[in-house]
């Protein structure tokens, strides 16, 4: 079997400047806390994330984005991290705005081979403003392009030593689809179980579309506070 | 009551036995207080199917609805991804969604996501729950705190879909959509018919059934 | 709780004259073989069936396509019952054929609320003549409306009593697609279990879209022969 | 070893460690016997990775492959439902697909679906594992039992797809897709490069390093 273990320093070694990232979780919950950590540490600019939020202020993916690594941010709430917003004013940061279920189909559509589709959401309103629009059965949908990334950072519960995965609660949100849609998938995991200790049944993301798994060092506690053991 | 508890017990007025129902944040989180021994299920957009109200001994930072906050898992709960749930979403299957708004108009759209002058920095599931939902009810303040109008002929602010909002539920009225616009169907015990049209700019009409009852 | 279960017969008594019917299942495995069974006693005709085949000939879908009950198929592959490809020579069927990726995806495009999307398999040959077209970057893509039916009928391992649904093995295949595209879905099952006797991580199908439970009485053996506890 | 076996063995010594192999019915499914101690892990497109060989105590008339036959359960497998299972082949996550084929013509296009005048009435997973797989091996008899050519500088037969095929593996020959064309790489031990000339309507070069071989 090939070793897909790698440290968090290892992970954060594989981004280069200028690269599309995708960053699973719903806020902190499902968010690979230990690979962001590391990416503090890692000289790199301009990347262009998609991810839901763009974590808390200082806090996930809000850690790079003090820092400013990020150039551009696509997703469906920056709201939450007002820092996001304040950089937004100043120029120091783009956004891109989707529907949440706009944004979740764009990334199952980029893993799935599928270029673009069409949903009824968004339409006429100010953020279908400049999107190609076509009526089906009466109805106007507009057109939305998949989207994919160079390097997936997700989370998940369990991985067996091949990547098989499993998911905790709420936390599986976006994970197992920007599994499918990137070059090269990262996972951060509570528990590395060995092959075969998954049951084949409830496997979510099966092997074949994971190249790298991080044992976790973070843990989400109340009120948005995290926890390393580094 | 506050007027919050006073929305919230007449949407559940509202809601059939097994609805599957999707919850908002604010008021509409206080609906299931008010369903008694009716059964409903409840889904968050985050994905779960099950949500149930939140014990101590169960609090779970990785276990949370769409406005990020803890939950419980009902029995026959179940999880999914954030497609899938929006496929649920988009595709239909969810029955009600109880959504708060800024404005409302005659035309039955909703404005929720955005104001103008402001940074439009976040939208998340607002426009495909309007967009799928089999029936939209929406919860809200009648008038603004500077007592301006929210219930208008026409939003000002950025509408939020081209979907009618099935039923308005304010602390004073609740107004239900029909081929003619809305119908105003409740009135507060407290506010006069006068009180509703002062203080409301969209248009409706007056419903027979409920001009009979305030005639008591 | 609603009490979803019902009989095979009830089940086939859902079933008018013209309607479009979703019937999941590879072949007979993973096929709703009960249901099927007692659809042979409906007095029904003119139906649509979307389904990957058409059963084998006298067996499962199979039972109501010989007795004429199925007006048109739309699935991927109607070579393994010659008895369809046999009526539709006579002119007693019509068939429309699409590669199985893509009736797969329709199927869930439809229980996704998605009228239409892009798809490059099948562009260049004679299964895409007629069909819209649209070039992203460079290649060219098929558009591929989606799927929806009046009724489905599916076949899971274990419903819960709420409906939440267990799948075996590759008897998955089509089913939990189906489950989400037709207003009317009624799925057989090997076992039912109470209401929080699957593991929620476990549910495939979660209950929201299952309407009706009929208990299996069909089991399937070797070399495609079914065995009826009737 | 029988034809079959000769193309098996070859297809296998083509394989790299570790590959994510979807397999063709027919003289596909007899690759993994020449794998040897290779770790491939096998997709069958109806709903499941890890296929295994079946062994007789597995049996299972609810566990099958794309042809509908009987397999394993490998260790680390999973199943999945039909979309996404052919969003992982059509998403380019599988990285040889090994088919048969009735032709293959000079522009790499193959014919595997349809022959003319019989009637249309199956494809299944062959055209999105065309476009979707990383690499595609076609395995196919040289000739028709009767000495027709199959390999041809145009199919006759519908074509299943624009994409090139880029290797094709047959009891012969052996030919690789490149920048120009087909390439005929090897042969097999008993026929010459005029045997082959004479048997294949497809153009190709003849690659250097073979010429080298069989001039041995």
């Amino acid at each position: 079997m090939r070793n897909k273990v790698i440290t968090a320093k290892e992970a954060a070694d594989k981004f280069t400047s200028g690269m599309t990232v995708m960053v699973g979780g719903f806020g902190l919950i499902g968010s690979p806390l230990t690979v962001l950590k590391a990416l503090e540490e890692k000289e790199v600019t301009d990347l262009t994330v998609i991810s839901n939020n763009v974590g808390e202020e200082g806090i996930g993916l809000g850690i790079i984005l003090q820092q400013g690594k990020i150039g551009t941010a696509i997703g469906s709430y920056f709201t939450s991290n007002r820092e996001a917003v304040r950089m937004y004013n100043e120029n120091k940061l783009q956004l891109q705005l989707l529907p949440q279920g706009t944004l979740s189909e764009a990334i199952r559509a980029g893993g799935a081979g599928i270029p673009a589709f069409y949903t009824s959401t968004s339409a006429g309103t100010k953020l279908a403003e400049g999107k190609e629009q076509k009526v089906f059965y009466g109805k106007t949908y507009v057109l939305q392009k998949s989207l994919k990334a160079d390097i997936a950072i997700i989370k998940a519960h369990k991985a067996d030593e091949m990547g098989n995965l499993t998911y905790y609660k709420t936390a599986r949100n976006f994970n197992p689809l920007m599994a499918t849609a990137a070059k090269t998938v990262i996972v951060e995991v509570d528990e590395i179980v060995p092959a075969g200790g998954l049951d084949p049944e409830a496997v979510i993301t099966p092997h074949l579309f994971i190249d790298h798994i991080v044992q976790s060092k973070a843990t989400l506690l109340e009120g948005r506070r995290v926890e390393y053991e580094l | 009551m506050n007027y919050k508890q006073i929305i919230a017990q007449k949407v559940a007025s509202h809601i059939p036995q097994y609805s599957i129902i999707n919850l908002g944040i604010g008021i509409p989180t206080l609906v299931p207080d008010y369903l008694g021994d009716s059964e409903c299920y409840f889904h968050t957009e985050n994905g779960m199917l099950g949500v149930s109200e939140l014990k101590e001994e169960q609090l779970d930072p990785q276990l949370v609805n769409a406005g990020k906050l803890p939950i419980g898992e009902a029995i026959g709960a179940s999880y999914f991804h954030s497609a899938d749930s929006f496929a649920m979403i988009r595709g239909g299957h969810i029955d009600i969604a109880i959504l708060g708004a800024l404005q409302v108009d005659s035309k039955g759209r909703i404005a929720n996501w955005a104001i103008p002058g402001k940074d439009i920095v976040g939208v998340g599931g607002a426009m495909d729950l309007l967009e799928g939902a089999k029936t939209i009810i929406v919860t809200m303040l009648h008038t603004s705190k500077d007592g301006d109008k929210k219930l208008l002929d026409e939003c000002s602010f950025p509408i939020t879909s081209e979907r009618t909002a099935d039923l308005i539920i304010t602390e004073r009225a609740t107004f239900k959509w029909s081929k003619s616009g809305y119908e105003l169907i409740e009135v507060t015990d407290g506010y006069t018919l006068e009180d509703i049209k002062e203080s409301t700019g969209l248009q409706y009409t007056v419903s027979d059934q409920l001009v009979k009852e305030s005639a008591l």
